[in-house]
């Protein structure tokens, strides 16, 4: 397994560097900041000297080179917009997207293996139907519906939940977190739903059957181990997407996240920031990438003597 | 000593197809008896591994059991509670299926899996469970089942497994055995193996076996009575010795020409001709009358159902007399 | 024992005609289809009934309240911020937004599983490369890639669902990669090879098949999910330019107006859930009814009285036959 | 004008969807949990966090906003009502040579971090902001690239000097927030030290920011002791802040936000226009120009899309600014005689069917795009061949000022402008001189005018400036000008506050008090 790992990390360094290169160059195709960041008065020589003071004359290729010395030194250079470190900020701002992140998940998978597993255990019978109904609805239904509604209905028609924030304690998670979960929850339901249709006909559950094993021992032992692996790969994608940041959500209800910071810094030319936030999701989603692969190991042995061959 | 320990009585399996309905297995009837073995004969599709599925109550959803019993110990299997045959499979009713590689789950060890009888009936713990697990490994001719025991099925060559498929049967001494085609994914040396072990297991434990098969060498060797069976009909049963040596249906008269050993050297290999009916076409009279060389009138008109035709010995032909002559 | 199911004998007309029977047996999936044919048929004839109703606009007469026929029965959902009636907007935004999601979903769909299948077969290095891509593009901002692309070159249709495609790519690549590294082992692959198949051949005939269904459903979700993106580019200005109409934009720019004018944003978004529902129930039964090990389920009677009354009712009509 | 929501609807839903949290065991919340502010506290929501508090960053709208006149305070202030400098730091000045003001400072004021307030600040902070290489926002609104000598002659006078006469120097000063000479030189701070009556408390980036009421304040105790900041993007959220009683005041509304009766439009500074880039064909021709004025419906879209919170505009001040003319002419909507002018053009072979792009930033205003969509309309009607653009504001930026990109094409430009400063020199130098940083064309007797009228003072500059905008609109005729805007923030029963058209800039929180 640590071979593994090894192998794994070395092959991840590569995509990581690309991706930092990437975002390096795109940032700089799209139009020097000197506009958002001089008055709309300020002179050709205003401009020309806030263009040298932040670097933005020299060739890309220096300016990469100045960048990649930086990061050697931990240095991600500072923002435009406020003047703090890159990294303050993107580090500030990624635990409120990881918590939301992982609540999210965490529900997403705990309903769909009981949603899913559920409608699978008779498939195409009403519970069925109507359960795949309503996860598909709430997959294609558009998030900020389920935001700009929920504020609407649950903080100023009943006063029951703060309308945004962070601070409010486990209530300024409610609507949040409903509104992230509708869409993972929905897909997530009709992979394992799907997954677990094939594995209750597959014949080692009629093996276990023929065992005398009863309905919800056949379904959590046997079945749902070995719908696990196409769930674990849909959930990691979608685990992706929280982890770069839900932007809706953190706009809405003004949750402090690194979606919005990234979105900013796009929008604002801040490219130290938003290359600071996409080194920190890369990272993130590697070490993901990575996990995910350790839990496919975990679930079969099959594929954990690929992995140490 | 015959008792008979499960008797299935006229039998009658329909499926759900998207044209309609069909009768897969029609009023199919046999005794299981204590110590012997009971070969199902049939060509793939007649309707014998569904009449298997029907017993131990594992058919598709598509498929359902309309009418006829199966009652083993006193208890219909048909009209069961889910409930009480839940506890009867694995103490009183266990099968083999064909498929080792596939029947075995995949992601856990064999030790676990050979262990769930155990803790799902005797509710063992999961250390006394893993000891009769080896045990059972052991029994089955495992070479160093404690070793082995963590190891996954996939890392089983097909012979061993099979045996770790019967050992899971087995596991609780049931009274009743299937084993659906146990060798037809094997090689021949090691299908003699199993099927020496089943016979080992059934005197030890003294079980009624229900061998599934289309291989009428095995029948031969294996088995002490045998029901042949045509397009969901049991056409002919009895002994296994008087069957071969003196078939009474056309059937398996054909069968047994189609044989090699049955037949006297320098002449030709006879074959059936003509293929089995698709079960939506079933004709109304003699379900073999298309194929059958006796076959007239009356066959068409008329379904022979199965009569005495000597000690021990049915079939359903109108001319079952030609037929050995 | 099943080879009856399989009904090997039937010719290529009769199973076309059983797979409609089929359909039509299933009122939930013949709904689906009849809902996106009316789509279909809305996005290509639509337009040109009520192209020029969805352009007029009238101030005087904006937001008003949906479910009056006093304004004409065009106005019936109600009228935009520009008094532009919402319906004949729907039914000209409906080829606007097909236009744009159905070759984005397509070009995603096709090159990620193509490449997903190719590297999913060769498994090694070809795999690693591959996946570590779909890595970089994952935890690519997609948003700044959408901004580039409107920097330098002019938003337009082509360059929206070439943004588009990229970003969904690595969903399609991961989900073929996965199945077809797992069938490659499998026993039906090697026998091909060992005939001396071309590795090309035995992923379109072996291969293709089997990943197809997983990914048609991922892609008939996806098709959402690209609607919705569409119209979040266009807050950028990189999406659908106006005059110009699609789902996602009324949604988009409806969504300002969710407490005062509910129907603006409301309609457009019942549109996208109604056609990709429709697409997903259709896409699962098409899985279940392509899939010759599956397509059982489809002829089961629901319900336990259902199939009480259906055996009744069967052993009735057999009975006299048999006999 | 803003219909509260219907409450029915939503009741009943929630009678549905409340079931399952009523399970879940949620509370009841109440106001504390955004604000986390105690009793007597303000809390006001905000569309964006200010990016810093840098004191010479203070005309960046969402930093000024925050800062101006409520933690630093400059010299001067300037009354937004009307248009009158008012002693603030400085307690009276006068221009004692052509080219150099004297400022009496303000004595017995202190920093909060105990620094004396005295001409070595003042000009040490006018040091800072003016003439170093910090790259100050301030430094290019206000004075371009013009040095300023500084000198402290005692610590109540101060003389700045320029080195051409300027008539509006202590105008321009109003934009310098004084801070503490203990401030670094080398680089900008983000939390300033200043003299005014509240100081930072608190700041966790990203969730809010909290200020307390200086104690040693020298103008006296403001209504509130601490004020808490936060800052949601989404404007129907912050209007159900205020509905819900978890903030006191929100900004930056559109109507549709939902404030219902808690909403208060006020007149802000701003006008919208489109800048017509009249360098390329078909816009050069005179008659192309005019035509897009006579098609803009002026009357109807304020009534309309701006829901009579705007009035129609025919120049780019509004009133209370010096230069604005009160006689305003408004282009009548003549959409027979845009065609016409069109066709004319055409037979004299301008080519009027080139395509025309109109640009337009998202969110520049509310209901931008409506507003876009429907010009979009009427230029369609009148032969011309436009095409809708909406960019980010990087991307329009780049339209916008100076130097333009090349081989664009015919552009509309939707432009906002707000001057802030109150002298309509402001918006004459940028927009209307033919090399003004955000103008695209003009003509030399133009540009004399301005130039001459902007040397003038008094009533004089007044009238000069207000003879301008009539002939811009007959001979430049560079700009549609559409409407004078309105803003709406959402004020909660409790508060009591009048917002004015600086409000947007720079909101006084010593003019807030609770209702008693």
């Amino acid at each position: 397994m640590t071979g593994f790992l090894r192998r794994r990390a070395i092959t991840s360094l590569l995509p990581l560097v690309a991706v930092l290169l990437g975002v390096f160059f795109l940032a700089r195709l799209t139009g020097d900041p000197a506009n958002l960041y001089l008055p709309v008065s300020a002179t050709p020589e205003q401009r020309q000297q806030f263009i040298e003071q932040n670097g933005l004359d020299d060739s890309v290729w220096a300016q990469m080179g100045d960048y990649l010395w930086g990061i050697l030194h931990l240095d991600f250079g500072e923002s435009l917009r406020t003047g703090e470190s890159a990294a303050t900020m993107a580090l500030r701002a990624f635990p409120a997207t990881l918590q939301l992140a992982f609540s999210t998940m965490l529900i997403a998978v705990v309903g769909a293996v009981i949603i899913g597993s559920w409608a699978a255990y008779r498939p195409n019978s009403i519970a069925d139907r109507i359960s795949s109904f309503l996860s598909m609805t709430a997959a294609s239904v558009p998030d900020f519906w389920f935001a700009i509604i929920g504020v609407w209905i649950f903080a100023v028609g009943l006063g029951w939940l703060p309308t945004s924030g962070v601070t409010g304690g486990m209530a300024s998670w409610v609507l949040p977190v409903a509104t992230l979960v509708i869409r993972p929850l929905g897909v997530l339901t009709q992979v394992v739903r799907g997954a677990m249709v094939s594995a209750l006909s597959a014949p080692y559950v009629r093996l276990a059957r023929s065992k005398g094993a009863g309905d919800l021992r056949v379904v959590t032992h046997h079945a749902l181990r070995n719908a696990a692996a196409p769930a674990l790969t849909v959930a990691g994608d979608l685990m992706v997407g929280l982890v770069n940041g839900a932007v809706v959500v953190e706009t809405i209800f003004g949750w402090p996240g690194i979606g919005k910071l990234m979105i900013d810094s796009i929008l604002g030319r801040d490219f130290a920031v938003l290359q600071a936030c996409v080194l920190l999701t890369a990272v993130s989603i590697f070490v993901l990438n990575i996990l995910i692969d350790i839990g496919y190991a975990l679930l079969d042995a099959r594929v954990r003597e690929k992995v140490s061959a | 000593m015959s008792t008979a320990v499960m008797s299935v009585h006229d039998l009658t399996v329909d499926i759900e197809t998207p044209n309609g309905r069909l009768r897969a297995v029609d009023g199919v009837g046999f005794d299981a008896v204590q110590g012997e073995t009971l070969a199902l004969l049939g060509e793939s599709g007649c309707g014998k591994s569904m009449t298997a599925q029907a017993i131990v109550g594992l058919l598709d959803p598509v498929a359902s059991v309309s009418s006829g019993s199966v009652v083993l110990n006193g208890t219909d299997l048909v009209t069961a509670s889910r409930r009480k045959r839940r506890a009867m499979a694995g103490p009183e009713l266990a099968i083999v299926f064909q498929d080792a590689l596939t029947a075995l789950n995949p992601v856990y060890t064999v030790g676990t899996q050979l262990a769930e009888p155990f803790r799902i009936h005797r509710r063992m713990s999961s250390r006394a469970a893993r000891a009769e697990a080896v045990e059972l490994m052991r029994r089955v001719g495992i070479p160093h089942p404690e070793s082995r025991v963590d190891a996954y099925p996939h890392q089983f060559s097909g012979g061993m497994r099979q045996r770790l498929l019967i050992a899971m049967a087995v596991a609780l001494n049931p009274t009743v055995l299937l084993a659906d085609e146990p060798t037809t994914a094997l090689d021949v040396t090691v299908q003699a193996q199993i099927m020496a072990l089943l016979k080992e297991l059934r005197n030890e434990r003294e079980m009624a076996v229900v061998l599934i098969t289309h291989d009428l060498a095995l029948v031969a060797e294996e088995a002490d009575k045998v029901a042949v069976m045509y397009a969901g009909h049991v056409v002919e049963t009895g002994a296994v010795a008087e069957v071969f040596s003196d078939p009474q249906h056309p059937y398996t008269k054909g069968l047994l020409e189609s044989v090699p050993v049955h037949v006297a050297r320098g002449s030709d290999l006879a074959s059936i001709g003509g293929t089995p009916p698709d079960l939506a076409s079933i004709p109304s009279g003699c379900v073999y009358q298309a194929r059958c060389p006796l076959a007239r009138d009356r066959c068409v008109a008329e379904r022979p159902v199965l009569h005495q035709v000597a000690k021990g010995r049915a079939a359903a032909c109108h001319y079952s007399e030609e037929v050995s002559r | 024992m099943t080879a009856v199911l399989e009904a090997p004998s039937e010719s290529r007309v009769s199973s076309q005609v059983a797979l409609w029977r089929l359909l039509l047996r299933d009122w939930v999936a013949t709904g689906a289809a009849l809902v996106l044919a009316f789509v279909a048929l809305v996005a290509a004839f639509g337009p040109m009934f009520v192209g020029d109703e969805a352009a007029q606009q009238n101030l005087l007469d904006a937001n008003a309240e949906p479910f009056r026929l006093s304004d004409g029965w065009l106005n019936v959902l109600g009228t935009d911020a520009l008094g532009r009636s919402v319906l004949a907007r729907l039914i000209v935004a409906s080829r606007t937004t097909l236009s744009v999601a159905v070759p984005a979903v397509l070009l995603s769909l096709v090159i990620g599983s193509l490449i997903g299948m190719w590297a999913g077969y060769h498994r090694g290095r070809r795999e690693t490369v591959v996946m570590r891509i779909a890595d970089i593009i994952l935890s690519f901002p997609s948003l700044l890639m959408a901004v580039v692309v409107l920097y330098i070159f002019s938003p337009s249709s082509a360059n929206l669902i070439l943004v588009l495609a990229i970003t969904r790519i690595p969903i399609y690549l991961r989900t073929a990669r996965a199945e077809s590294a797992e069938l490659q082992s499998r026993l039906f692959v090697d026998a091909a090879r060992t005939f001396g198949t071309r590795s090309s051949a035995i992923i379109f005939r072996h291969v293709l098949p089997i990943v197809l269904p997983t990914l048609l459903t991922v892609a008939t979700l996806d098709f959402c999910f690209v609607m919705l993106s569409e119209s979040s580019l266009s807050f950028l200005g990189i999406g659908i330019q106006p005059p110009s109409v699609s789902w996602g934009l009324m949604v988009a720019q409806g969504r300002t107006y969710l407490q005062t004018a509910w129907w603006l944003s409301f309609f457009p978004g019942l549109a996208i859930v109604v056609t990709t529902v429709s697409a997903t129930i259709l896409a699962s039964w098409a899985r279940l009814a392509t899939d010759p090990a599956q397509r059982w389920r489809l002829t089961l009677p629901r319900g336990r009285r259902g199939r009480r009354a259906i055996r009744r009712a069967a052993e009735k009509a057999l009975t006299p036959e048999v006999q | 004008m803003l219909s509260p929501p219907s409450p029915r609807k939503p009741l009943l839903i929630a009678a549905v969807l409340g079931a399952a949290l009523i399970v879940s065991g949620c509370t009841v919340a109440n106001s504390e949990y955004v604000t986390g502010g105690g009793a007597g506290g303000l809390r006001i929501v905000l569309p964006e966090e200010p990016p810093t508090l840098e004191a010479c960053q203070s005309s960046l709208t969402s930093t000024g906003v925050v800062l101006r006149s409520n933690i630093t305070e400059p010299l001067v202030e300037r009354d937004a009502d009307t248009g009158e400098l008012a002693p603030k730091l400085a307690t009276a000045w006068e221009q004692t040579s052509d080219d150099t003001w004297t400022f009496t400072l303000r004595k017995g004021v202190t920093f909060t971090d105990g620094t004396p307030f005295d001409a070595d600040a003042a000009a040490f902070t006018i040091d800072r902001a003016v003439n170093s290489d910090l790259g100050c926002e301030v430094e290019g609104y206000v004075f371009g690239d013009t040095d300023l000598d500084v000198k402290a002659v005692d610590a109540t006078t101060l003389t700045v000097t320029t080195p051409e006469p300027d008539p509006i120097l202590p105008l321009r000063l109003s934009f310098v927030e004084m801070v503490s000479t203990k401030t670094s030189t080398t680089e900008k701070v983000r939390v300033p030290i200043g003299t005014g009556p509240y100081e930072v408390a608190d700041w966790q980036s990203g969730q809010r920011l909290s200020l307390e009421a200086n104690p040693n304040y020298w103008g006296g105790r403001p209504g509130y002791q601490s004020v808490n900041y936060v800052w949601r993007a989404e404007g129907s959220v912050r209007a159900a802040m205020v509905t819900n009683g978890e903030a006191d005041i929100a900004t930056s509304l559109a109507p549709e936000d939902g404030a219902g009766e808690l909403a208060v439009a006020y007149r802000n500074n701003e006008t919208t226009a489109l800048r017509i880039q009249a360098d390329q064909p078909p816009l050069d021709d005179i008659r192309v120009r005019q035509a897009i004025n006579y098609v803009v419906d002026r009357n109807t879209l304020v009534k309309t899309l701006f829901e009579n919170l705007a009035t129609p505009a025919g120049e780019l001040i509004p009133e209370g600014i010096v230069g604005y003319n009160p006689d305003e002419k408004v282009w009548p909507y003549d959409p027979a005689k845009a065609r016409e002018l069109v066709a004319q053009a055409k037979a004299d072979g301008v080519p009027v069917d080139t395509q025309i792009r109109l640009i337009a930033r998202t969110g520049q205003f509310p209901r931008i795009a409506e507003t876009i969509e429907v010009i979009q309309s009427e230029l369609a009607k009148a032969g011309l061949n436009v095409k809708i653009q909406m960019m980010d504001t990087n991307t329009q930026l780049t339209y916008q000022i100076r130097p333009f990109p090349e081989d664009t094409g015919p552009y509309l430009l939707m432009i906002m402008h707000g001057n802030q400063a109150g002298d309509a020199a402001f918006t004459l130098d940028q927009y209307m001189l033919r090399e003004g940083y955000q103008s695209s064309w003009g003509t030399e007797e133009f540009d004399a005018s301005i130039r001459d009228a902007e040397e003038l003072k008094g009533d004089e500059r007044q009238a000069a400036f207000e003879k301008l905008w009539p002939y811009e609109q007959e001979k430049v005729v560079q700009y549609a000008y559409i409407a004078h805007m309105s803003a709406i923030l959402a004020r909660s029963a409790s508060v009591s506050y009048q917002p004015d058209s600086a409000t947007g800039d720079e909101m006084r929180l010593a003019e807030m008090s609770p209702v008693s």
